[in-house]
């Protein structure tokens, strides 16, 4: 983000800098928006429902996500499943060896609150307890389409950004 | 690369808890000699979500849907199996036409987790075609799923006394259509997969498990069959009516991935011989029993054993008259499988690891609980 | 002199000019280079862009799906370019316990050669930057090059994947080096000439090599060995993402990652596109322009390299080596004393 | 089955019955290898599962042998106190009873004498407490 940062302290001190700045955003949060790169992190049930979204029915290459192994080059954590104590440092880890910007999706009763498990002794009370999170799907487990909406609405999060309000 | 003569420093290799083909949150700790493992341990139980102390504090009719979270790929055999265990306790008689019910919804689970199984695993050696076309199946039969409990994977179906509800209208007609369609697709992978020179290259002689080492591992279904030991519950110890049905136990001598493949292959045309025969014979009638809301069954003990797609799926249930129950024990066929990995592993090298593992066809769900 | 003079034609026309006006000839050669360089870069980048939207898409279709179909109208024309937008502003993380020159350097490493060969690929008769003497070798000097950049990245990620990842690329790329080499040594022979120029000629000539006994071999020779340099399964060890997450690239980022990814897809263009010039007779053919039938039969490779990849399982590191060893060596050597046989016959 | 073991492990054996396909017996703990390895030569070979029941008062060890020749049970228990219990591992007779009993080593305590290797399976290595035992609740951290 360095780059978009010193862009951003740029372009706002020229004559109609702040007309470009958002085209200039316009342009990046498309880019943004059209390339979701989740990582391939399934916990549990809902990772197969995960998988579904990304076979031949719904085909969520369509909209250009695309998983990736590592998160290096990744830009979105879908949290697909529940979130254990033992596995909740590793979710941390992972989540801070993504590059910014870095959008987390809590797919899942589990993910999202704890779901049927709100009474267990091993289980972390929702993710937003670990990092931060930009979209929750209920569902145990959500349907493909409840994903493909859950995507969406990231978009439209995407869209909504400009770079000096992410970077400040 | 080669462990040649030179001596090598042993790496030690940290597969997971996220890794692309851990099927889950697994991790294995692997020693290395170059490319070869000399050493395994598989760090297991970031999955686990204390499932059997959640039972002690549900009503048996609230924790069925636990189970379904269980082997989240086929959940009607985990509910099977928990059912079975509360229906002997409580001496409860299921009717005959939710018997024939219940025995549709496991064999068409069985499919569809069978069909994922055929998925990842070539997904695993790298034929991403075959994970989509397995995938595409699989679809089909969540349909049916869909039409007739109104969920997908977690279908909390088999209840204790029967099954949610009777058939949809149309569904046996799908279903059949199901059952015609299946095998053709069923040759497709055979071109894929089957004959392909490089992957039997891949799995043949790889990750050999001799019969007795399964028997002494407490291995089970198509892992244990693919090493030629004949163990089906559903014909060791018959539930529902599966006595009163044809089909073979499909067993292969081969004791390596080709063999546990092929097995699993084999029992998806056995299913859909057993469906055929299920909707063919299915009597008319009542397909819940009477069971009280609040049930109590008298103190005592009962072991449900169910032939899951993975294997012996066991629920132990012990009751001391109260609503809930005293003990549930979750016994998972995947946990007795990770623990023989480490002996199947050991010689072979980082790519035979993910082709073994795949070949397990593990699922962290039930092996964490 | 061979029709095939390449762009040498305007070159020295442009030449003639320049030295009419009494400026030295050293400036323009320097610009004209530059001007080459900028050309030859602009027009594989955009290839790339097309390719990986290419492979989505062929994919797709293969695995009974639609594939990209939002971004920028109903086929998705501007996937790529989304991604590439994005990749250049994501944050640029360079490990802690990584060795940080290396790590920067080795993406370029395996970029710059990479785009180097294309100088020797005849696009049409007037479209070939520089045709060297020895353009053959050439070729097999600088693609060999690559490799070392994965091995740098590998190393410099202080990544066990990463490093997993770069010992296969260098063992692999070694291995299937030589086959590859005897492929084209096949080729140099029937042409007699290590000149690109005069491999076309000796098809126009005499038809295409990939129609005269026993080239047909050499051809497949190539064809397995060339999918091998460019890692794509069967061979694609060293970023194979179910045993090593993604390979020596595993802990790159954003547009670091890019490059290596560009690069891929640069070499993918090349190698069909060098099977074209030697087996294929380059861009001869009637009717149309001689550079759409050059793409043409470009693409017509790399699409069966795209069906390859979509329908085969991977094989192992060991059978690897011991394909090319055991069987591609050994094949190749017979080759190439077959061609010399039938040449001087 | 109870005849034989009667006869062979007398004193040792406290209880047993035959109901249905299952043999239930209950036994001391000393006598508990040589009876897994005696039902392993008749034929139960198969170690289908080995837990624990807590019943707030008391705790008993479970171990399952299942019979391929005939699909007979053979379930043996043994009492153990509910703190600080330890029994024989029986890994020297079936090594699949090597995790199982980790397992149970984790959930409720049961320290398993000359098992190779017992450490925690599931829990994390810093837990603390056995989270199957009745006096913890469901949240007990």
């Amino acid at each position: 983000m360095g780059v978009a940062k010193r862009l951003a302290d740029v372009v706002v001190l020229v004559p109609g800098g702040e007309f470009l700045l958002t085209k200039i955003d316009y342009v990046l949060n498309w880019g943004r928006a059209s390339s979701i790169w989740p990582l391939t992190y399934g916990l549990a049930c809902c990772a197969i429902e995960m998988m579904a979204t990304a076979a031949s029915r719904w085909d969520l290459d369509r909209f250009g996500v695309m998983y990736r192994g590592t998160p290096r080059q990744a830009d979105l954590l879908i949290v697909a499943g529940t979130v254990t104590k033992k596995m909740a440092p590793v979710l941390r880890q992972l989540y801070d060896q993504m590059p910014e910007p870095k959008y987390v999706l809590a797919m899942g009763g589990c993910a999202c609150s704890g779901g049927p498990f709100h009474d267990s002794y091993f289980v972390v009370q929702g993710v937003d307890e670990i990092v931060p999170v930009d979209i929750y799907v209920p569902g145990c487990p959500p349907r493909p389409e409840a994903l493909i909406d859950g995507i969406y609405r990231l978009q439209e999060k995407m869209h909504r950004e400009s770079l000096r309000s992410r970077t400040a | 690369m080669s462990v040649g003569l030179t001596p090598t420093e042993q790496v030690i290799l940290n597969m997971g808890p996220q890794h692309p083909s851990t099927h889950g949150v697994l991790r294995l700790k692997l020693t290395l000699e170059g490319e070869v493992i000399v050493g395994c341990d598989p760090v297991i139980g970031y999955l686990h979500r204390g499932m059997e102390k959640i039972a002690e504090n549900r009503t048996y009719a609230q924790f069925i849907p636990y189970t379904d979270r269980l082997d989240y790929l086929s959940s009607a055999s985990n509910n099977e199996a928990f059912v079975l265990a509360v229906e002997r306790i409580a001496s409860i008689e299921v009717p005959p036409r939710a018997q024939y019910l219940r025995v549709i919804l496991l064999e068409l689970n069985r499919i569809a987790s069978h069909l994922v199984f055929v998925a990842t695993f070539a997904n695993d050696l790298a034929a991403t075609t075959a994970f989509l076309y397995g995938f595409r199946e699989r679809e089909v039969i969540m349909d049916l799923f869909e039409m007739w409990t109104g969920a997908r994977l977690t279908q909390s179906w088999i209840r204790i006394g029967g099954v949610g509800s009777d058939l949809p209208e149309g569904f046996e007609k799908k279903a059949h259509e199901f059952c015609r369609m299946l095998g053709p697709r069923l040759a497709e992978y055979d071109e894929l997969l089957t004959g392909n020179r490089i992957f039997r290259a891949r799995t043949e002689g790889v990750g050999l498990l001799p019969p007795e080492a399964g028997i002494d591992y407490a291995c089970s279904g198509p892992t244990l069959r693919g090493s030629g030991v004949p163990f089906d519950l559903r014909r060791a110890e018959p539930y529902e009516v599966y006595s009163r049905l044809g089909f073979d136990v499909v067993t292969d001598e081969a004791c390596d991935c080709m063999g546990r493949y092929r097995v699993r292959m084999e029992e998806m045309r056995q299913s859909v011989h057993i469906i055929e025969q299920c909707l063919d014979q299915l009597p008319q009638g009542e397909v819940l029993a009477k069971v009280p809301r609040a049930l109590r069954p008298a103190a005592g003990e009962a072991y449900g054993r169910v032939e899951s797609p993975r294997g012996e799926f066991a629920c132990y249930v012990v009751s001391d008259g109260g609503t809930s129950p005293l003990r549930v024990r979750l016994r998972a066929p995947s946990f007795y499988h990770m623990a023989a990995l480490p002996e199947m592993v050991r010689g072979w090298k980082i790519g035979d690891v993910v082709a073994i593992l795949g070949s397990l066809d593990i699922v962290l769900g039930e092996i964490d609980r | 002199m061979s029709a095939t003079s390449t762009t040498s034609g305007v070159f020295d026309r442009l030449l003639h000019w320049w030295q009419a006006h009494g400026w030295p000839a050293w400036i323009f050669q320097g610009v004209w280079m530059i001007v080459m360089a900028a050309v030859v870069t602009a027009f594989v980048l955009v290839t790339v862009l097309f390719l990986i939207w290419l492979e989505r898409k062929v994919s797709a279709d293969i695995q009974s799906r639609v594939g990209p179909n939002r971004v920028g109208g109903r086929f998705g024309p501007l996937q790529t370019a989304a991604d590439a937008l994005k990749l250049l502003m994501k944050e640029d993380i360079i490990p802690s316990g990584a060795d940080r020159i290396v790590f920067i350097l080795a993406p370029f490493a395996v970029f710059v050669p990479t785009l180097t060969v294309f100088l020797v690929v005849p696009f049409s008769q007037h479209w070939l930057v520089k045709d060297l003497n020895l353009g053959v070798l050439f070729v097999v000097a600088v693609s060999a090059l690559p490799v070392i950049g994965l091995v740098m990245g590998g190393w410099a990620s202080n990544n066990k994947y990463a490093m997993l990842g770069a010992m296969r690329a260098a063992a692999q790329s070694i291995s299937y080096e030589i086959p590859l080499i005897l492929a084209m040594v096949c080729v140099a022979v029937a042409a007699g000439s290590l000149k690109v120029g005069d491999i076309v000629d000796a098809q126009r000539e005499g038809g295409w090599f990939i129609l005269r006994f026993p080239l047909q071999l050499a051809f497949l020779l190539y064809f397995i060995t060339s999918m091998a340099e460019v890692n794509r399964v069967p061979f694609d060890l060293p970023e194979a993402e179910s045993e090593l997450v993604a390979g020596y690239h595993t802990e790159y980022t954003g547009m670091r990652f890019a490059v290596f990814f560009v690069a891929e897809f640069a070499h993918l263009f090349f190698v069909a596109a060098f099977c074209t010039t030697l087996f294929l007779g380059a861009w001869s053919g009637p009717a149309l322009p001689p550079a759409l039938w050059f793409l043409l039969k470009t693409y017509a490779i790399i699409l069966i390299i795209m069906w390859v990849r979509w329908t085969l399982p991977r094989l192992r590191i060991d059978q690897i080596m011991g394909f090319a060893w055991k069987l591609l060596v050994p094949a190749a050597l017979i080759t190439v004393l077959l061609t010399g046989l039938v040449w001087t016959a | 089955m109870i005849e034989h073991l009667k006869a062979h492990f007398g004193e040792d054996i406290e209880s047993a019955e035959q109901v249905g396909r299952e043999v239930r017996v209950r036994l001391r703990p000393a006598a508990l290898v040589a009876v897994c390895r005696f039902c392993k030569e008749r034929g139960y070979r198969y170690p289908a599962d080995i837990t624990a029941v807590d019943t707030g008062s008391e705790m008993r060890v479970v171990y399952r042998l299942v019979s391929l020749d005939n699909g007979e049970h053979a379930v043996i228990s043994a009492g153990v106190p509910r703190s600080g219990a330890s029994l024989p591992s029986i890994t020297g007779v079936f090594r699949g009873a090597d995790w199982p009993e980790r397992e149970v080593y984790d959930l409720f305590g049961v320290r398993f004498v000359s098992h190779p290797d017992l450490r925690r399976i599931l829990l994390t290595d810093d837990w603390q407490g056995f989270p199957l035992l009745k006096t913890g609740s469901v949240q007990d951290r």
